[in-house]
């Protein structure tokens, strides 16, 4: 089946954080994202758990964006400056998808 | 006083806390799942706003009612200005970190509000149904004055977060609104209401609150085994001294106001209380820079448990003395 | 009638609901975990099933309850016929969208059924427990009927999607099967297994209620706001018009039969209601082409806070008029 | 003992349970979220746990306590031995497997020890509160055992792993924790704190304990049409006669004792469960190359149901037997 | 430490729709997938969130599966023809595996 | 905007070794990592669900990790030591950062 290469961006980010970072994805013009659950995590600021809390203040969420390769560069300067201060980071994966228009 | 330290201490609730506690150092696989957490505090806030409305029902709104909350509105900006004083003179917190946690010991912690309720249903010792209007409304100010104090000392708020929105948000945070929310139907819907919804708010609310409070153990014991690493000791003196500090003005006023026994007891309370839903939220957006971890490990590893152990019979006690 | 809707409105359960709304519109972070509004549901359903049996096995099986099965059968059978003509006469909506929209109202909505059921509890008014028999039945049909309807009309189903093993599923919904499970259990157990349960399935039903009508008014909320777009105000009329007309028909119908008032009330409602538990996810393999969003908006969005609010204390007031 | 099997089957709570494996079997997609069962789970064995302390707290502690806890910490230990001769002379299963086995059928059933006091309850026999210690007792010894049948025999513990460290973990697992843990707490607060937590800990027991079964025979169910596969006749027949051997052998020790009838009933149950959540667990990090779907498929999909439907029946008649 | 290339398929999709395309994965030959929740997310379809939601009608999962190369076009052919008409999509993404007769 | 080159570690793994994988991962030195979910799952072991499970016994969980390449290789036989003899397996890919120090 013919495919074709598209960037697959994930961002893994404090919960908080979620309604700015999403609102920044749509305004850089993504398609579309979706958000996974995390459950636990650890990383320099030591380890975290979902587990029991009532808050989110202290959880991480991942947001997942297949975005063109023209588009990419627009959207993590978009995420990037809010990011940055924050905790979390983002990663960018070479995909292939089967309806380029898609996206 | 000893008496009721020692009633508290044999009281399901603090035992179950404790068990958390325990069964968290202890490394157990002991957990509540997230969204059952989150439903009981659901339930919880649910069952003391209603209580509260159902109550203000029956008594009506008087002066005292706007008196009180005008005064734990003026407690909740002022408090953190005193506690970041504190903290810069006695710690090595930074202005940043120090506003944060200031924000944090301003506002007040719904899930001690809780307990403190619960501790008095236990006794028998009547409480004003508009205190929930009250707690509701100490839950913002400590988190603009904290902005204030942090204001030209962060290197500015994340790009592009406007402060408008941001106490928009933290006011219409999910633990204001179903506080003030089932608070609003128990005023409407009076006994009518009360007689329908007592097996459920009312009946059930002790055992609920144990299971939450063996949730709150196991959370904090979690976190003071983390956290612990970031905790001076003069970091950690101030979450005993602050609610100490809190307290004792809201007692004061609470003289000046002329509460009754119960509601001098929760003012109290809630000033000694820390903020451990919605401040927590609020500061990583508006101040990115604090270390999260210090603010949440002294709210919740140190203060509520203090509160929970020693804090509230004292405060009872003390409202005791101040309103009779 | 007017006495009956002010009663209604000032309930805790609409009011609840009318808080959930408010919040989702505020843009208030309040929610209900995803697993708690299961757990609710599940509850409610179970609850309503199993009381339906306890009461049949009190007053034991009758020809009426096969006429009113039958009846309620031919109901969800034949309203999403009248629906999709409205639809197609006063609407743009294409043939698959209307197909699909009139599915979801020729079928029934289980919340609405426990809301009404509620709303009688409240009043005082009984109903027969092989209601809950007649609320299952009333859930397939209309599936039936709208893929008829969109047969040839649609680019064919999914590929390879066989008609039987849909309908099966949709039988088999999770919803049916605690439904008619714990209303069998009721039935085989009567009053023993009624004394046992009682404290948990009946004494806390209102509140649990209350908490689920919370959530229903923050989905509904945000679906509004998410999902008004896709409403044309013919559109938005139909979801108002047709419950009118569904009741009318089940009226009658409940009047031919000489159902009690309570029945006719549940009867009324639930041809006035509208799925979206088992039709939307039905269509969405049936239909795939139709947008989701327009079913899903009417349905909750629309039609259910219009029958909570207002349909249900008329259907009631109708069924008073109808069955004296 | 005829009418007694009559009584139990037509309880809601095996109904439940009967229901759910029907729509398991029956593919249907009604399920209990995950964190909604692991709540059913800690509510029932905090209530369960809860209730047995506050009994101890009326009774007080004497040597047939310390007698039985001691007989089934034997029993624990020693059934797998049993259990695993069985299983080699009788079926195919290799020495690993034929351990991790034994060591499920040796330890106990937190779900089935809850079923039994629920069916007691409804017959109105009573148990002594201590059997929780028993039962907590009776949860680790067989994974001891299990790892001296293995030793040798399986190609090492995975790499790493210490044994200490393992036991450890068992004998600190949620389940033991949260149930000696409110045994604790029942034998603290005594009728004090019975009287705060009756509502929501001893009222609602029967209902919630339904709602778990049906979860339980959904699971059950599903992972029967799963498992089946790996399960020959005779590895089936072992999970239908261990029981009766280990309830045997625990009649016998009850005598010996003097136990009363329920707590026969509960001693012989407890020897007749079979494990599944925390051995299931530990024999995963213990012995990794047994495949966990024998045991589990034996445990739950048959030992459980046999147990439900006609083993606690049978034990309770055996303890009437041995007892009076 | 020596790795293997393999392909790793991850596929958006309509809840209601898992069942079906689970079958589809099986008789393609698969072997094995593994589930993986969404909270919520945003499309050309708006905005969905699994939050408070009863039924699964409006939300998606994530179904990701590794497989061998040679039997990509094998798997995309049954998946495609199953998702194109719906709320969904695939992509695909190069992975290297430690134990490659694994899959 | 310049991204620079790390690898993505992903282990779907047994829920019991949760404790005893991510020990071996700070052990190995790795900067972070988070815990997503799994719902339910297919392999040679048959399917399994989460749903309606009290215990952990039988779910999976996916370990997610960003780490340099240089330190691939140490990573990889920490976990593979650990997770060779259960049930489960490790993919890595590559993926590009903006914050390379990060990892
Ligand atoms: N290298 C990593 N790989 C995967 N997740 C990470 C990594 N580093 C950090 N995280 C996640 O991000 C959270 C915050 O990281 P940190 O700011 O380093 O404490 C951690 O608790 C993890 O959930
Ligand atoms: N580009 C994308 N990246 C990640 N997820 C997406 C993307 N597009 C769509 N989705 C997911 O698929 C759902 C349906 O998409 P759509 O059909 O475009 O409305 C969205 O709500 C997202 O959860
Ligand atoms: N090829 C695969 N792709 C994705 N997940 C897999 C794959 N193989 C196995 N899994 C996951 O790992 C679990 C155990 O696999 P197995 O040991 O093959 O039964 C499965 O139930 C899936 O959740
Ligand atoms: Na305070
Ligand atoms: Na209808
Ligand atoms: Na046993």
């Amino acid at each position: 089946m013919q495919t074709y290469p598209k960037k697959r961006i994930e961002i893994i980010a404090e919960a908080p954080l979620l309604r700015r970072l999403t609102a920044r994805l749509d305004e850089a013009g993504v398609g579309g994202w979706s958000v996974v659950p995390i459950l636990a995590g650890h990383g320099h600021g030591g380890d975290w758990s979902a587990e029991g809390q009532i808050g989110t203040a202290t959880q991480m969420v991942m947001l997942i964006s297949i975005v063109d390769a023209a588009r990419l560069d627009a959207v993590l300067d978009a995420v990037f400056g809010l990011v940055s201060g924050q905790i979390g980071f983002v990663t960018v994966a070479d995909v292939a998808v089967v309806r380029p228009e898609r996206f | 006083m000893l008496e009721l330290a020692l009633q508290n201490l044999l009281s399901p609730m603090v035992l179950f806390f404790v068990l958390g506690v325990a069964a968290a150092l202890a490394r157990s696989d002991l957990s509540v799942p997230e969204q059952v957490a989150k439903l009981l505090a659901l339930y919880l806030l649910m069952a003391i706003g209603f209580r509260g409305g159902v109550e203000v029902a029956h008594q009506g709104i008087d002066a005292t009612m706007i008196t009180t909350i005008a005064a734990g509105i003026g407690l909740s900006f002022a408090m953190p200005f005193l506690a970041y004083l504190i903290l810069r003179a006695t710690t090595r917190l930074d202005p940043v970190n120090a506003a944060a946690v200031a924000a944090h010991y301003g506002s007040i912690s719904a899930v001690t509000f809780v307990a403190v309720t619960g501790m008095l249903g236990q006794l028998g010792i009547a409480w004003d149904g508009y205190m929930v209007a009250v707690a509701a409304a100490m839950e913002t100010p400590a988190i603009v004055a904290a902005l204030l104090i942090a204001r030209g000392r962060s290197d500015g708020d994340a790009p592009g977060e406007s402060r408008s929105t941001l106490l928009r948000e933290v006011a219409l945070n999910g633990s204001i609104v179903i506080l003030l929310g089932a608070f609003a139907i128990g005023v409407a819907t009076g006994d009518r209401g009360a007689t329908m919804l007592k097996p459920f708010l009312v009946d059930a609310f002790a055992g609920v609150l144990c299971l939450f409070l063996l949730d709150m153990g196991l959370v904090a014991g979690r976190g003071l085994a983390q956290g612990r690493r970031h905790l001076s000791a003069p970091v950690a003196a101030f979450a005993i001294v602050m609610p100490l500090i809190g307290g004792t003005l809201a007692g004061a006023l609470a003289f000046a106001i002329g509460l009754s026994v119960g509601s001098t007891a929760v003012l109290i309370t809630l000033a000694a209380s820390a903020s451990y839903i919605a401040v927590p939220a609020a500061m990583r957006l508006a101040l990115p820079q604090a270390n999260p971890a210090i603010a949440l490990t002294l709210s919740l590893g140190v203060t509520f448990p203090f509160n929970l152990l020693v804090g509230i019979p004292l405060y009872i006690a003390l409202a005791g003395r101040i309103a009779s």
